[in-house]
């Protein structure tokens, strides 16, 4: 599936890339770099997974080269970049449909409502909300686990915007890490567990996971309860949950030609890779998009401080 | 040539004096960041506050759930630990043959060289998912095969100290024992339990030291969410967790996030600091009891 | 039944406790290293050895852990080796018993009881921040040398100690100096001693993840380290992160990998564990 | 025919290992007397007082050929129950080794294990066996006090008590004065006097003069070997054998 | 005027931190001679032929007052280097102690660290001194064996060798025949009374036979006291102190 159309092998570069960030974005990027090995084999690329908030510290102090995002680079992040002299470029890679799941053996769980959601997860939640019977009367009367992103993802900024309507605003008293295979992990062991992460880790663990269907209570974009999937994630019926995903290259890194190199191949083969690992891909001519957007970035756009 | 003896004796200072230059640095670091995160956070909220979410929206400083995790697993890891290290000790001191010692102290020794994610994947996926079978409601990660796994790992210790403290025993004092008619379990534990009791009581600290200081097995099987509570069913976090969960997330250096992981480092610290001295203590004094 | 036949009853029962205690521990360790070994025995083959990281679980390989892992070993053992012997020798030849050396003991014996994650905290402030190492294999070694130094400080000074007082008189009776009776007679008797101590203290080095977490060593690491300061991992952590994830398939991986680090410590530790052994057999004094 | 001996070794060998510390060993010693054992250090004697009441059965490697009889009945055939046998044969080591308990709870140490709860029957023999070892003045006040706080003298006399309350026929003494100083030593001399009108007693000693002085009969030892058995006075006067002489002359040793 | 002593100790206390173990000796030494050291156990025997070439330097807590003399010096002033003092002062100990290194290196090993590499030097020395020692033809074909795997009294010969090849003029011997065999222990007295021609000897024992047979002179020691000194026929025919009368018939000890 990779490197087709990319330059004559490029084999001869080396050097070093540096990424971190998100995750989420964590298994397309390391799909890349995995298959970029083949490409240039002299480049080492590492991937750290500090989540999007810490990743993106990093990059605004200009200590790596590329981060990968789950959400947008938010307002204070952007000012830290100025601060230290850093433009950037934000390319979007993939959709996800973040997903909310429960244990398998759990019988009562049909679907869950956007306001429920918002009942169990918003900071007033916090001690008080303990029992399912909480959220709805017929469930039974047991305590509920919750497992989710930590808050250094950007899941999580994403989830509480999206559920609690304020970014970086929940309860404090649940399993939260950002290694989503960790929420994986608690969720598929505790049948008493709630939880929620990127579609990808649904994807690759649906035997172990039961995912939620969630009702926004908006019929414009799709009646009733919808679980996530390609389609409904492509064609937004699966809102408010539905996002894209991106890397961001800073503008230091692109000085570097083994990054140029690696983003493009990057934004060649994402569709097909992130589709392997279990994201929905962007329609063709995005990328293509991208791609421009990036060219340009790289070529002496530098100053142009876009995204 | 003596100008030589000199210096050689500084060098050997100098290194032997790293060592407290290590100490200070441990305190230094610790305390420089804890006293900014102090600074913003009171030590009243901190030790007394119920709710450890020091990383969300409505922040709550209260170590104690953290506290309460640590001494969960320790508490759950010492009463594996202590009934079987203790009688291994007695065992192989007063039944065993001595080569049937020589050959399992060793082996026994081997359970404490296990590196700790090890155990950490014995307690996740073979540990828990045996508990499960017969305790329904056990989730999957929780206190209990954490410590139970915890325990199996400092066996060796309580084992090996204790029964040094009792071979230390003099042996005229089994054998008094012995001349008077005890049996072995008699002269055991009616003579050289006691007479040992402090070396023993070393081990144990010792121990629970080690347990109180444990990260990966707790990392790995016991859960990352802090919950003020006693029940070892469900995912609970202790203060080496959240270093480790803290330190996976990256937080920035200089936030007030960043020094949490100080802070609870150390309580940590101050935790088995207590207890190392205490051990020490007790030991130099049990010393002097038999030289 | 007479008092005493009740007291060699009582007596019997605990030995019949006793063996059971002695077992059981050995029981549930060869339970579990079966079970390692049925899960991960046969993902290991020449390719597991030699991959790099992957996201597929079966090409996934642990080249740059293991690589990790004997640069740390190796890096770790040029710094505390030298330190840890010269402190040792200071401390039990040299220090008076003043309150210096006598606090210096008590410095030490709290040294080796901090948990390890907190000598971590003191990497990632020290060496990271502000030596700037980053989370480098220097970074990584540093801050293990310093974890395992008091071990070896300690087990240094047990090995002198068991050099008999009888030597050192008659070296300085024919009017060897201090250092002379240290390096002619002292070292050499006790350095098979010693060396136990080291080798010991590195199995610990080898087995530990905290600490290294702590200081940021990476996940995704796809090339094996060429010098000090690259970026690296090592085994325990590359099998805390297989651990972590859900999919089966890596946590044979993980199994896998289990087998390598434990051959790893056993090694280790048998080594020391000959070593000991024969330098009992060797010397009698 | 003679008096019956109520101790006898029949053809004795005992080993540690590999390693023959005892060799032939035949001596039968009498009741009520005192007997010394003496001779250069590693002969054999202590582990030849302890074959008496099988102290030596917790060493690995260690075992005997031969015949231990006490009474005429061998110690070591199988119905023997060891803990009985050592309440008929008591002992009293080198170091003085109380247990780090109360006078008085050292006394009736082996009462208590024996299950015997009653506190007048504790006190009684406490009492008595005190006054036996020639200690109860010096104690009767403090007898809940530790017994690591007595002199090494008063530690000995207290150990000797304790053998006594458990009643006892034998009592075996192994160097039971050498970590003594010499005040102390002269009164475990007169007390080892007066306890032989009731006790059989065997002492071990490396001291000649005191073998002389509180012995009926002595032993010498030399490398496993018995070599000497009679009569102390004549053993003294008119030693037999030359390795004998030479030791008590201070040849070797 | 009589012969100048070799060794003096004027007024000499010494101390191990609070515990006075040497109280004001005095005691004159002659050149050429055997002195012994007797007294019980603990008396201060060995700590005081150590202050002889400053042994006790390294024990913490170890101070002298008062005087030792060699050949007039005080050894103890500041301008004194201890490993010129032990080049001439040869100490042998009580439990043989060679180095675990060959037989050659063990008698070089003086010479050695006072940087000596000539091979010729070292190898006519260690003939020399082996043949002094008396044992040159037990071990002449095994020079470069272990000295590890010699017999006790092999080794304690050894010991003495070692001593010899730096060429002192004293020789401390600290019991240098009681961890040995009788056969041994005799060819070590007959060492010591060939030596004494070229040295000047100073032996503590515990055995009064050994010192009536080895020595000139006499010591004997009690509670850090020098009770009385005289020569050994007249200290064991009549000694004065009540003391030494009752260590020397076994009274105690
Ligand atoms: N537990 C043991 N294992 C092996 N050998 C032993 C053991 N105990 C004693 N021996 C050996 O048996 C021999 C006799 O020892 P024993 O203790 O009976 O001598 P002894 O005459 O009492 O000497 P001493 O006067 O020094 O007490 C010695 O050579 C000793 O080394
Ligand atoms: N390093 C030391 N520290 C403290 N006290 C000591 C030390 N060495 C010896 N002593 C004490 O000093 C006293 C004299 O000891 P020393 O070794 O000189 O006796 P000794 O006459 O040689 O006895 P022995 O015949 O047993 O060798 C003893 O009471 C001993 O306990
Ligand atoms: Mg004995
Ligand atoms: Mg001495
Ligand atoms: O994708 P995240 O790890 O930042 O949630």
């Amino acid at each position: 599936s990779c490197g087709g159309n990319s330059q004559e092998g490029g084999s001869d570069l080396s050097g070093s890339i540096q990424i971190d960030g998100s995750s989420t974005v964590y298994p397309i990027t390391e799909a890349v770099a995995e298959e970029y090995r083949a490409e240039a084999p002299e480049v080492k690329v590492t991937v750290g997974v500090s989540g999007t908030g810490g990743g993106m510290k990093k990059f605004t102090r200009g200590e790596i080269d590329i981060v990968n995002a789950s959400r947008s680079m938010n307002a204070s992040e952007e000012q830290t970049a100025g601060e230290n002299g850093i433009s950037f470029v934000q390319l979007s890679v993939a959709y996800d449909g973040l997903t909310v799941v429960v244990h398998p053996e759990n019988d009562w769980v049909k679907d869950i409502t956007v306001a429920e959601l918002k009942k169990i997860w918003e900071p007033e939640a916090q001690g008080t909300i303990m029992r399912w019977n909480q959220i709805r009367p017929e469930w039974p009367d047991q305590e509920i686990h919750l497992y989710g992103a930590g808050v250094e993802s950007g899941t999580y900024d994403y989830f509480t915007e999206a559920i609690v309507g304020k970014s970086h605003s929940s309860r404090g008293d649940y399993t939260a890490s950002e290694d989503d295979n960790v929420l994986v992990q608690g969720v598929s062991t505790d049948p008493l567990a709630l939880g929620f992460f990127g579609y990808a880790y649904y994807e690759e663990n649906k035997s172990k996971l039961k995912a939620v269907p969630v009702n926004d209570e908006n019929d414009s974009n799709g009646a009733g309860a919808i679980l996530p999937s390609l389609e409904t994630v492509k064609n937004g019926s699966y809102a408010p949950l539905s996002r894209p995903l991106f890397i961001y290259v800073s503008s230091k890194a692109v000085a570097k030609p083994e990054v140029v190199d690696f983003v493009n191949f990057y934004l060649d083969n994402a569709g097909d890779l992130s589709e392997e690992v279990g994201y929905i891909r962007l329609p063709d001519n995005l990328y293509k998009e991208q791609k421009q957007k990036f060219q340009q970035f790289a070529t002496g756009g530098a100053t142009a401080n876009k995204q | 040539m003596r100008v030589q003896e000199k210096i050689i004796e500084s060098l050997l200072w100098l290194s032997a004096a790293i060592t407290i230059l290590i100490t200070i640095s441990i305190v230094w670091v610790l305390l420089s960041e804890s006293v900014l995160f102090f600074s913003e956070v009171s030590l009243v909220r901190f030790l007394t506050e119920k709710e450890w979410t020091p990383l969300f929206a409505d922040k709550k400083f209260g170590i104690l759930p953290l506290v309460a995790g640590t001494f969960l697993t320790t508490v759950i890891a010492i009463a594996v630990a202590l009934p079987i290290g203790l009688t291994i000790a007695i065992y192989l001191n007063e039944y065993a043959h001595a080569r049937f010692k020589t050959y399992i102290k060793p082996l026994l020794e081997v359970l404490a060289t296990i590196p700790t994610v090890v155990y950490g994947f014995f307690a996740l996926t073979v540990v828990t998912p045996f508990l499960q079978s017969f305790i329904p409601g056990l989730a999957g990660f929780n206190a209990l095969s954490a410590g139970i796994v915890m325990g199996i790992m400092i066996i060796p210790m309580i084992s090996s100290l204790s029964e040094d403290a009792i071979s230390a025993v003099p042996r005229s004092l089994r054998e008094a024992a012995y001349g008077m008619g005890s049996t072995r379990l008699q002269t055991a534990f009616g003579v050289m339990v006691p007479a040992a009791s402090s070396g023993i009581l070393v081990s144990v600290i010792l121990a629970i030291s080690r347990a109180v200081g444990e990260t990966m097995i707790v990392a790995i099987a016991a859960g990352q969410q802090p919950r003020l509570t006693l029940n070892p069913f469900v995912p609970i976090e202790t203060i080496t967790t959240y270093i480790v969960q803290v330190s996976l997330g990256d937080v920035p250096h200089g936030s007030l996030e960043y020094r949490t992981i100080f802070a609870a480092g150390m309580t940590l610290f101050v935790f088995t600091f207590i207890l190392n001295n205490l051990s020490f203590w007790i030991k130099k004094k049990y010393q002097e009891k038999y030289d | 039944m007479t008092n005493s036949e009740k007291n060699r009853l009582k007596d019997k029962a605990f030995q019949v406790f006793g063996v059971f205690c002695t077992f059981i521990g050995l029981v549930v360790l060869a339970i579990f290293l079966i079970d390692i070994v049925i899960e991960g025995i046969a993902r290991i083959d020449w390719d597991f050895l030699t991959s790099l990281p992957s996201r597929r679980a079966a090409s996934a390989g642990i080249l740059t852990a293991w690589a990790g892992t004997i640069w740390i070993l190796i890096l770790s053992a040029l710094i505390a080796f030298p330190l840890g012997i010269a402190a040792g020798v200071y401390l039990e030849e040299y220090a008076k018993k003043t309150k210096l050396s006598n606090f210096l003991e008590i410095n030490i014996a709290n040294l080796a009881g901090v948990p390890s994650i907190i000598y971590g905290l003191l990497g990632l402030e020290l060496f990271v921040r502000f030596m700037k190492l980053g989370g480098s294999l220097l970074a990584g070694a540093l801050t293990l040398s310093l974890l395992i130094l008091p071990i070896i400080i300690v087990t240094t000074r047990e090995a002198i100690r068991a050099v008999p007082r009888t030597i050192r008189d008659g070296s300085f009776a024919l009017g060897a100096s201090k250092w002379q009776t240290v390096w002619y007679q002292v070292l050499p008797s006790s350095f098979g001693g010693i060396l136990t101590g080291v080798i010991l203290a590195l199995s610990r080095a080898v087995g530990e993840a905290a600490p290294l977490i702590v200081i940021g060593a990476l996940a995704y690491v796809p090339f094996v380290p060429s010098s000090p300061m690259d970026e690296f991992t090592v085994l325990p952590i590359q099998i805390f992160n297989w651990t972590s994830r859900p999919q089966a398939a890596f946590l044979t991986n993980a199994a896998a990998a289990i087998i390598i680090l434990l051959l790893i410590t056993f090694l280790l530790n048998g080594v020391a564990v000959y070593l000991r052994h024969r330098q009992q057999k060797k010397i009698k004094w | 025919m003679k008096k019956p001996s109520k101790l006898e070794a029949i053809n004795l060998d005992a080993y540690y290992g590999d390693f023959h510390a005892l060799k032939s060993i035949n001596v039968a010693m009498e009741e009520k007397a005192v007997t010394a054992f003496i001779g250069p250090s590693g002969c054999g004697k202590s582990t030849f007082l302890r074959t008496f009441n099988r102290m030596n059965d917790y060493i690995d490697g260690f075992r005997i050929d031969g015949q231990i009889l006490l009474d005429g009945r061998d110690i070591y055939a199988n119905d023997v129950q060891v803990d009985e046998l050592r309440k008929e044969v008591g002992m009293v080591f080198q170091k003085p080794n109380p247990f780090p308990k109360s006078i008085f709870e050292n006394v009736v140490y082996g009462l208590r294990i024996q299950g015997i709860k009653d506190k007048k029957i504790l006190q009684e023999t406490c009492e008595k066996s005190l006054r036996q070892a020639a200690i109860w003045d010096e104690v009767k006040d403090k007898l809940d006090k530790s017994a690591l706080a007595l002199s090494g003298g008063q530690q000995q006399r207290l150990c000797i008590a304790r053998a006594l309350a458990i009643q006892p026929s034998v009592i075996l003494m192994d160097e039971p004065a050498s970590a003594l100083d010499p005040i102390s030593s002269a009164k475990i001399e007169e007390l080892i006097y007066e306890l032989k009108k009731d006790y059989t007693i065997v002492i071990v000693t490396h001291n000649m003069q005191q073998a002389g002085r509180v012995s009926d009969y002595t032993a010498f030892f030399y490398m496993g070997e018995l070599v000497e058995y009679a009569k102390t006075k004549t053993m003294f006067t008119s030693p037999h054998d030359t390795r004998t002489q030479n030791y008590i002359t201070g040849r070797f040793g």
